[in-house]
């Protein structure tokens, strides 16, 4: 039989990344997968060695452009444990703030970007559309619309005053009813179905044993969600692990989809909540010590790893993001699909490469 | 005459290559946002054509490394002339953070001639359109050239 | 804090593990820390229920290391990654990148061991040109 | 008469790159529109075009400069016999040879983004060259003739008589028109899974012959639905401007199929509509 | 006039029969020559005599029909002896039958003998005549060189050659007689001996497949045969006449019963290789490409539609008419669909022969003045082109050692000039202005008023667009290499290949003329010229076809596109696009583990909805159910 | 199917949400983080923001008083301005634009001849 060879990436329209996926086509259909990487690898892990522990948190910032926010969280909890900082509740309640911000605004993209794999260009505007307010808001409160840079370890750099908090929460309103109309769009539009239903399509067993995390395992009906270990200020706040069971692409859009108002809640509760106090505490001494740190991303747990010798240089950072957790999916989701699909089942791991090489 | 029209044509539309040559997504966010609704580039006739073979401009994001730049410079080959190089961020410009890291060549312009340099982490998308209109000024002059 | 973990070693590892999957573990990753000139540690961490559970295992950097990948197929990227950066070999992987996931031709070299030389800043400042 | 025809062969080769680009400009407005952005100038397809034109002349396979060249040559010549009232079918063979060019001179080159997108365009022609030739026999079979002047002699509508066959005919004037869910082997937006598909290794002039090329099939397939009220110009212009607007809004309302469901939905759609027009045509 | 008739029937055999005793190469190529060259000149002065008929003299008191009585057990005999060789009973029983049918009828129902005109040519047989000899002496001369390479090849013991020559030109003169003839009985022989030829070269090659093949086209063949015979003792019945002419101007129903002309039809079925009968026709691609050329596309398969059309005026009227049309458009779509899933390119010209064929018959029978001009020109282009089609995948498969399609990738820049014939080839099938086209055009138009027919060929008709244009894309998918040099090929290769290819241009610019000359006196009975011509414009009440114009235009166009090619040799060549990993080495780029990986384009063969396999089976059962609807109807 | 269709009708019935960016400037966020500025007239040259630098695109010479940045490699995470002693430096709220040459910022202060409290060295990397 006649086969094809494509090389899909590095530079391909529809990944935004340069990744590579070696595809093997047999009329539009593929057999096989191979994917490369390499091509966002900077090697920033190693940059730990010549940058001290305060600097590194602008490093890991930079590891990913879109949830920056939660990787430095992730990173300055793990120093703040291993240093025995408590951190002040605002403080707290103002992570879960921003880090709910960056959930909603990564969501949004992801599902313009999704819409734009199955070449639905009016609904990716749309969500784009949706997706400035956020960049407004993260960029009134923090100065930068992306890469807001809020942690320092031991706290916060930037406040909410009441006068932000009240057009925050009608700015969250205006895109709580934007997203909504959109509801019928992506949730039972004949042709969004279509190419998304019974797409990459994996059991509950197979998602668990590949390790994934983050909505691909929701999507497959496991309640696991890092925010349930109550860091920050989690603990205080209700909320449960959005769950869908059909484990294809369409699950998991639906279970982004409704992170999205989980996310709205979840900051509507918090600023309810959020006590007054101080930002940050002081950080004395040099770490020293061998620590993990998880914290749920919008693509799912990112996990940190961190030793460090009481030197000013950190001994060791590793970390294990989401993606590279979801990519052993991709190999087991595409043969048998069709080239046509491989843009919707790729994105539908929301992936996200520069993390996944750092 | 021609030549004026097409000098005119030109300005109006420059068809945009983005290539994300290993950036962090910041920039490549801010380009995508570009082309939404809110700034909306292609008032400005610019296209995202996403091939090389099609661009006028090409914007480049994020670092080089070792795997990459031969892709950087390949796609730079497959343009057509007159071409622009736009690069973005500070990774496109100098490596920024991330200079030192063993696996980074540095700037866009360690591999290729960059005509325009947009600072910015990242750069915000009112800075893209500045500069791909400084770049269309550049594409005049380059046009010009290539027919004299 | 890593307050507890297992140690192991090459020969048991793969068993091990496979006994941690019985029990309902899920794969998170594997972290690779350079101790001296010759060994480095090798961590395994799991998760059941929020709970990690991290196996510790202290190898020398030449004997190469059996690949838990045959048990969770995941492992393969991570030890790939391993593989590439600090020069270890694993055996038995599922699909082997032969130490070329991340680094092109021209650095072959294993970056993270501290005793290899990085690039000297003459290179890096010649455009376009291999730095090999 | 000869006067007459050669305004005509003057008109149909002016008309084509004229409206056709006119029209691709209020596309790229109204789409714009739709998605909340303002969108480029109206005249922004001319100046691409143009710009292509003075883009450096880059071949990957040379016979991509003669496929071009074919496929401007048939289409323009399908037009120009359409503004000659000349036989219908005769048309569309000829405006199938500018398709099967195209596809040719994407299989030169040796990408495979634009095999592919050959390919996919071979099946979107296997998808609507029949519909298109039911659509003729069914003109035919109501006026008796395949000639186009037949339709113009008609008192009334030919849209009352053939209702389906119109609703074939949008379904043909969207895949033609490469506009979702239909826009598989290229489109506008090359956000895609095949970056630009079959014109992936076009470019500079050589595109720009493609895309003035693509503009004579518009007017000749929008042509095609004007002929579906031919009793009064103004209900002619009112009819093409609401299929243009309803193009433009599938375009904007619903995702990207692949061609198997094309394929599958097209022919069962396409060729169960066009049969019922046919046989109430052929009963009466 | 006789003169000319005889040669072109009994030189042929002399030919055949010299290279069968002389076994020297270059004798034997300078008999073959001759004999074209002669046949070519012949058939060319015939233009002159048409129409006419007559019936010579008796010999030792024996008259034709007499005369061919004796080759014809003969030839019964052989076929049996065949049978019995191959233990195949499917070639035994109807062979037998056929015996003893034919004696039964020659000794105990025409023993007086009712005088009949043996030869009869009008405008029809004359075009078959060119078609025979002027197509069929062109592929013998290209079978010279192509068998002299074919044998350095495969080594055979001793030289088969003398024995292929004597079968080809054998064959050449079997044809001939074929269609000048108007005693149905010696057209009766002569159908029979083009079953023999066509088995002694199929099973040329002496392998197993090949073996096994010939005996398949010999059974099927034979049943054809054994219908034919049937038809023909069933007409005699009727109305006590073997005269063709006499046939075909009794309207069916009256006199004519149904079921004898719906026999001979199932024999015109079969020896065109009609569904569900066409496994022979597949089968028979393991010959000697010259052979596929010669007896599978051009000339013996056109055997089929040829009776078919000679005996549509019969016909006019009857429910078997549009049956036949119906038929026909359903083995044109089928034949293109199952082309579509073919990756072999002998294969791809088989189907695609089996389906237009299947158009003609079509055309055939809906029996109006339109679709018979459609049928004929479409059985001259048909055979013109498809011939040239045929030598050129023999030339490639013997440069290339393979038929396959993919393998023809890039052909372009190995052998320039005959990619570039092919994919001419290839547009000659699909293009208008182009012949082929232009009988197509006329067949749909001339199929408007029949819905099933026009809808079955309307998705036939873009199925064959779709794999042809997929060939020649194939053809010339390389990456621009620079200034081509000519490939090395024998002069009667290129000759031959040439002359065909100009000689469809030439032709189609010419239909004007050609259509003028159908209609003079000679075209068949009641037919009215359908169109009117002027300035080379073919127009009826409603259709028109701009032949001379379009035909300007298309060389203008040509011209314009070449003069472009010229301008894009001077640009820059550039790789194409590989998401920018491509390398400096052609279609190669960087993969994952820093491989070089070869980006490859396989044609998409959609073998899950158009494989053999799948397709096959339904429609054999479908044609099986059309055909027993023909048949059985006319009970 | 279409069900889009309400969406995409109230944004041809509304305004477009486009900024018309270069016609229409808006005014930038009060805090955004733009373009760092040293007021060298204050500068003590203290090196702290050299220090502090994540991307480490600020040198400084106190012996000849240079003040030098590579406005090419900041990241403008606002770092050195926060911790600035003196309270020299400080960003503006709008971003700096686009060049078509790379420049290095060099500012030239006085020499102070008062030895201010040294700091630790500059943590420079190997570069």
């Amino acid at each position: 039989m006649t086969k094809t060879i494509i090389p899909f990436g590095p530079q391909h329209p529809v990944l935004p990344e340069p990744v590579h996926l070696q595809l093997t086509l047999q009329d539009e259909v593929i057999t096989e997968a191979i994917p490369a990487f390499g091509y966002v690898h900077r090697g920033l892990e190693k940059l730990a060695e010549i940058r001290d522990f305060q600097q590194m948190i602008y490093v890991v910032e930079r590891i990913c452009g879109i949830c920056s926010m939660i990787h430095a969280m992730c990173y300055c909890q793990g120093l703040e444990e291993m240093m025995g900082i408590d951190v002040p509740p605002r403080a707290r309640f103002l992570r879960v703030i921003w880090s709910e911000l960056h959930r909603i605004h990564s969501h949004l993209l992801w599902m313009g970007l999704f819409a734009d794999s199955f070449g639905f260009e009016s609904l990716f505007m749309q969500c784009w559309k949706i997706r400035e307010k956020i960049l407004d808001i993260d960029e009134a409160t923090t100065g930068n619309r992306v890469v807001i840079s809020v942690n320092v370890i031991g706290g916060v750099r930037k406040d909410l005053n009441a006068e932000q908090i009240h057009w925050i929460l009608s700015e969250l309103k205006d895109v709580e009813k934007e997203t909504l109309r959109l509801e019928t769009t992506i949730m039972t539009d004949y042709t969004v179905k279509k190419r998304t239903v019974g797409k990459g399509v994996l059991t509950r067993q197979q998602a668990y044993e590949l390790g994934l995390v983050g909505p691909v395992l929701r999507a497959s009906g496991i309640a696991q969600d890092s925010r349930m270990l109550g860091y920050a200020a989690f603990n205080e706040i209700d909320f449960a692990p959005v769950v869908e069971t059909d484990g294809d692409c369409y699950a998991r859009c639906k279970v982004r989809f409704r992170e999205i108002f989980q996310s709205i809640d979840l900051i509507r509760q918090a600023i309810a909540k959020m006590p007054d106090g101080e930002l940050a505490v002081k950080v004395k001494g040099r770490p020293e010590g061998e620590v993990v740190s998880r914290v749920e991303q919008p693509r799912g747990e990112v996990f940190y790893y961190i030793k460090a010798n009481g030197k000013k240089n950190l001994e060791r950072v590793r970390v294990r993001t989401p993606t590279f957790a979801n990519v052993p999916a991709l190999l087991a989701m595409l043969p048998g699909m069709w080239l046509s699909d491989v843009p919707v089942i790729v994105l539908s791991i929301d992936p996200c490469i520069s993390c996944t090489e750092r | 005459m021609f030549e004026k029209i097409l000098t005119k044509a030109r300005m109006l539309s420059p068809w945009v290559l983005h290539f994300d040559c290993g950036s962090c997504n910041g920039c490549d966010i801010e380009v995508l946002a570009c082309l939404t609704p809110v700034y909306d580039l292609e008032r400005f006739g610019i296209i995202n054509t996403g091939n090389p073979m099609h661009a006028d401009i090409f914007l480049v994001t994020g670092t080089v490394n070792h795997r990459n730049k031969q892709v950087l410079r390949n796609l730079y080959d497959q343009i057509p002339e007159p071409k622009v190089v736009v690069a973005l961020g500070a990774c496109g410009l100098t490596g920024g953070v991330f200079r030192e890291a063993y696996n980074v060549v540095g700037g866009v312009d360690k591999v290729i001639p960059v005509d325009v340099y947009v600072p910015g982490c990242p750069a915000k998308p009112e800075a893209i359109i500045d500069g791909v209109v400084l770049g269309l000024e550049k594409f005049r002059q380059k046009a010009s050239a290539m027919h004299s | 804090m890593i307050v507890s973990d297992i140690p192991v070693c090459p020969e048991n590892i793969v068993g091990e593990t496979a006994k941690i999957k019985v029990e309902g573990y899920r794969f998170v990753t594997l972290t690779c820390v350079e101790l001296d000139e010759t060994r480095v540690d090798v961590l395994y961490h799991f998760d059941r229920d929020y709970q990690m559970k991290h196996l510790r295992m202290t190898v020398l950097k030449d004997t190469p290391i059996p690949s838990i990948s045959p048990v969770y197929f995941a492992a393969f990227l991570v030890e790939n990654e391993i593989q590439d950066l600090f020069g270890i070999r694993f055996q038995g992987l599922a699909i082997d990148y032969d130490r070329t996931l991340y680094l092109a031709e021209d650095v072959k070299a294993a970056p993270f061991c501290k005793y290899v030389v990085l690039k000297t800043s003459a290179t890096l400042n010649t455009p376009g040109e291999n730095p090999s | 008469m000869t006067g007459h025809v050669l305004m005509m062969i003057v008109a149909g080769l002016v008309a084509g790159p004229l409206l056709g680009g006119l029209i691709a400009g209020f596309d790229r407005i109204l789409t714009a529109r739709f998605q909340s952005r303002i969108g480029p100038p109206l005249l922004q397809p001319f100046y691409d075009v143009i710009k292509l034109f003075g883009k450096e002349k880059q071949v990957v396979n040379v016979w991509q400069a003669f496929c071009a060249n074919a496929y401007l040559t048939a289409a323009s010549i399908s037009l120009v016999l359409f503004f000659l009232r000349s036989d219908l079918l005769l048309i569309l063979f000829i405006q199938a040879v500018g398709a099967v060019f195209l596809v040719v001179g994407a299989f030169s080159s040796t990408s495979p983004y634009s095999q592919a997108g050959a390919h996919r365009e071979l099946l979107q022609i296997l998808c609507y060259e029949p519909l298109l030739i039911f659509i003729a026999v069914g003109i035919y079979l109501h006026t008796g003739s395949f000639k186009i002047e037949a339709v113009y002699a008609l008192k009334q509508p030919l849209l009352l008589k053939l209702p389906f066959l119109f609703l074939v005919l949008n379904f043909v004037l969207t895949i033609k028109l490469r506009k979702s869910p239909f826009d598989l082997s290229t489109s506008h937006h090359a956000h895609q899974e095949l970056v630009k598909g079959l014109l992936t290794d076009y470019s500079g002039p050589i595109l720009a012959l493609t895309e003035i090329a693509h503009w004579y099939e518009t007017v000749l397939v929008l042509g095609f639905c004007s002929l579906f009220w031919t009793t009064n110009p103004l209900g002619a212009i009112l009819l093409v401007g609401i299929t243009y607007f309803v193009e433009i809004w599938i375009d904007n309302v619903s995702a990207r199929m692949n061609w198997r469901w094309m394929l599958g939905y097209g022919w069962a759609m396409g060729i169960t509509l066009s049969l019922v027009n046919l046989v109430w045509l052929y009963v009466r | 006039m006789q003169t000319i008739t005889f040669m072109l029937i009994l030189l042929p055999f002399l030919g055949a029969l010299s290279c069968y005793a002389i076994r020297s190469a270059p004798v034997r190529s300078f008999i073959v020559l001759s004999t074209g060259c002669i046949l070519i000149t012949c058939s060319l002065l015939l233009i002159s005599y048409v129409p006419f008929t007559f019936s010579p003299e008796t010999v030792f008191g024996l008259d034709v029909h007499g005369l061919i009585q004796i080759p014809d057990f003969i030839l019964m005999f052989a076929i049996l002896y065949y049978g019995i060789k191959h233990r195949s009973i499917l070639v035994i029983i109807p062979a037998a039958l056929q015996i003893i049918l034919v004696i039964w009828f020659e000794v105990f129902m025409i023993a007086d003998h009712p005088t009949t005109q043996a030869f009869y040519c009008d405008n029809l047989s004359l075009i078959m005549v060119l078609i025979i000899s002027i197509v069929g002496s062109i592929i013998c001369f290209q079978a010279i060189p192509y068998m002299k390479n074919h044998e350095e090849h495969l080594h055979p013991a001793t030289s088969r050659q003398p024995r292929f020559f004597f079968v080809m030109l054998f064959f050449l003169g079997v044809m001939n007689g074929l269609v000048l003839s108007n005693d149905m009985t010696v057209i009766h022989f002569f159908f029979e001996a083009t079953t023999l030829c066509s088995f002694l070269l199929i099973g040329h090659d002496g392998t197993e497949i090949a073996v096994r093949n010939s005996v398949r086209a010999l059974w099927m063949n034979s049943i054809g045969c054994l219908a034919f015979i049937v038809s023909l003792i069933m007409i005699y019945r009727n109305i006590g006449s073997i005269d063709m002419q006499q046939v075909i101007r009794t309207p069916a129903g009256a006199g004519l019963s149904f079921l004898s002309l719906s026999l001979l039809c199932f024999a015109c079925f079969v020896k065109s290789a009609q569904f569900p009968m066409q496994s022979w026709l597949v089968g028979a691609m393991v010959a000697p490409t010259p052979v596929s050329a010669l007896l599978h596309s051009s000339t013996m398969v056109k055997v089929g539609v040829y009776l078919a059309l000679r005996l549509a005026p019969a016909m006019q009227g009857s429910f078997l008419s549009p049956c036949i049309a119906i038929f026909g458009a359903f083995t044109f779509l089928a034949g293109a669909a199952l082309a579509l899933g073919q990756s072999n390119g002998k294969k791809v010209l088989a189907y695609s022969t089996i389906s237009n064929l299947g158009l003609i018959f079509a055309c055939a029978g809906l029996n109006t003045p339109e679709s018979m001009t459609a049928a004929v020109l479409l059985i001259i282009f048909h055979a013109v082109i498809k011939a040239m089609l045929f030598l050129c995948v023999g030339t490639i498969e013997q440069h290339i050692e393979s038929r396959d399609i993919e393998d023809m990738r890039g052909l372009y820049a190995k052998m320039p000039l005959t990619a570039l014939i092919t994919v001419m080839g290839v547009v000659m099938m699909i293009m208008p202005p182009f012949g082929l086209l232009l009988g197509k055009w006329m067949a749909m138009e001339a199929a408007a008023g029949n819905i099933f027919v026009i809808i079955l060929a309307a998705v036939g008709s873009a199925l064959t667009a779709m794999y042809w244009a997929r060939w020649a894309g194939t053809l010339m998918s390389d990456p621009f290499a620079g200034i081509f040099h000519l490939e090395k090929q024998p002069a009667l290769t290129w000759g031959a290949l040439l002359s065909l290819c100009t000689g469809a241009g030439i032709l189609s610019i010419a239909v004007p003329w050609i259509y003028r000359g159908l209609f003079t006196a000679a075209m068949n009975l009641n037919y009215a010229p359908p169109y009117s011509l002027k300035n080379g414009i073919l127009e009826n009440a409603y259709g028109v076809f701009a032949v001379l114009p379009l035909c300007l235009i298309a060389v203008l166009g040509f011209l314009q596109s070449i003069w472009a090619v010229r301008g894009a040799t001077q640009a820059r060549i550039c790789p194409p696009y590989l998401s920018g990993i491509h390398t400096a080495e052609p279609r190669v780029f960087l993969g994952p583990m820093n491989k070089l990986i070869k980006a490859e384009a396989g044609n998409y063969y959609l073998s899950n909805i158009f494989g053999e396999r799948k397709l096959t089976v339904w429609i054999n059962l479908a044609a099986g159910m059309l055909l027993t609807l023909i048949v059985g109807g006319a009970l | 199917m279409f069900t889009m269709t309400p969406t995409i009708m109230r944004n041809l019935l509304n305004p477009p949400a486009t900024r018309r960016y270069p016609t229409v400037v808006r005014p930038p966020f009060e805090n955004a983080r733009g373009e760092i500025v040293n007021d060298i007239q204050i500068c003590t040259f203290c090196g702290v923001c050299a220090v502090k630098c994540p991307s480490q695109c600020i040198t400084v010479d106190k012996k000849s008083a240079t003040w030098t940045c590579n406005p090419f490699a900041c990241v403008y995470c606002g770092v050195c301005a926060e911790s600035c002693l003196s309270g020299s430096l400080h960003q503006k709220n709008d971003y700096r634009k686009p060049v078509r040459e790379k420049t290095m910022i060099v500012l030239q202060g006085e020499i102070i001849k008062k030895e201010v409290k040294s700091h630790e060295p500059a943590d420079v990397p190997q570069e």
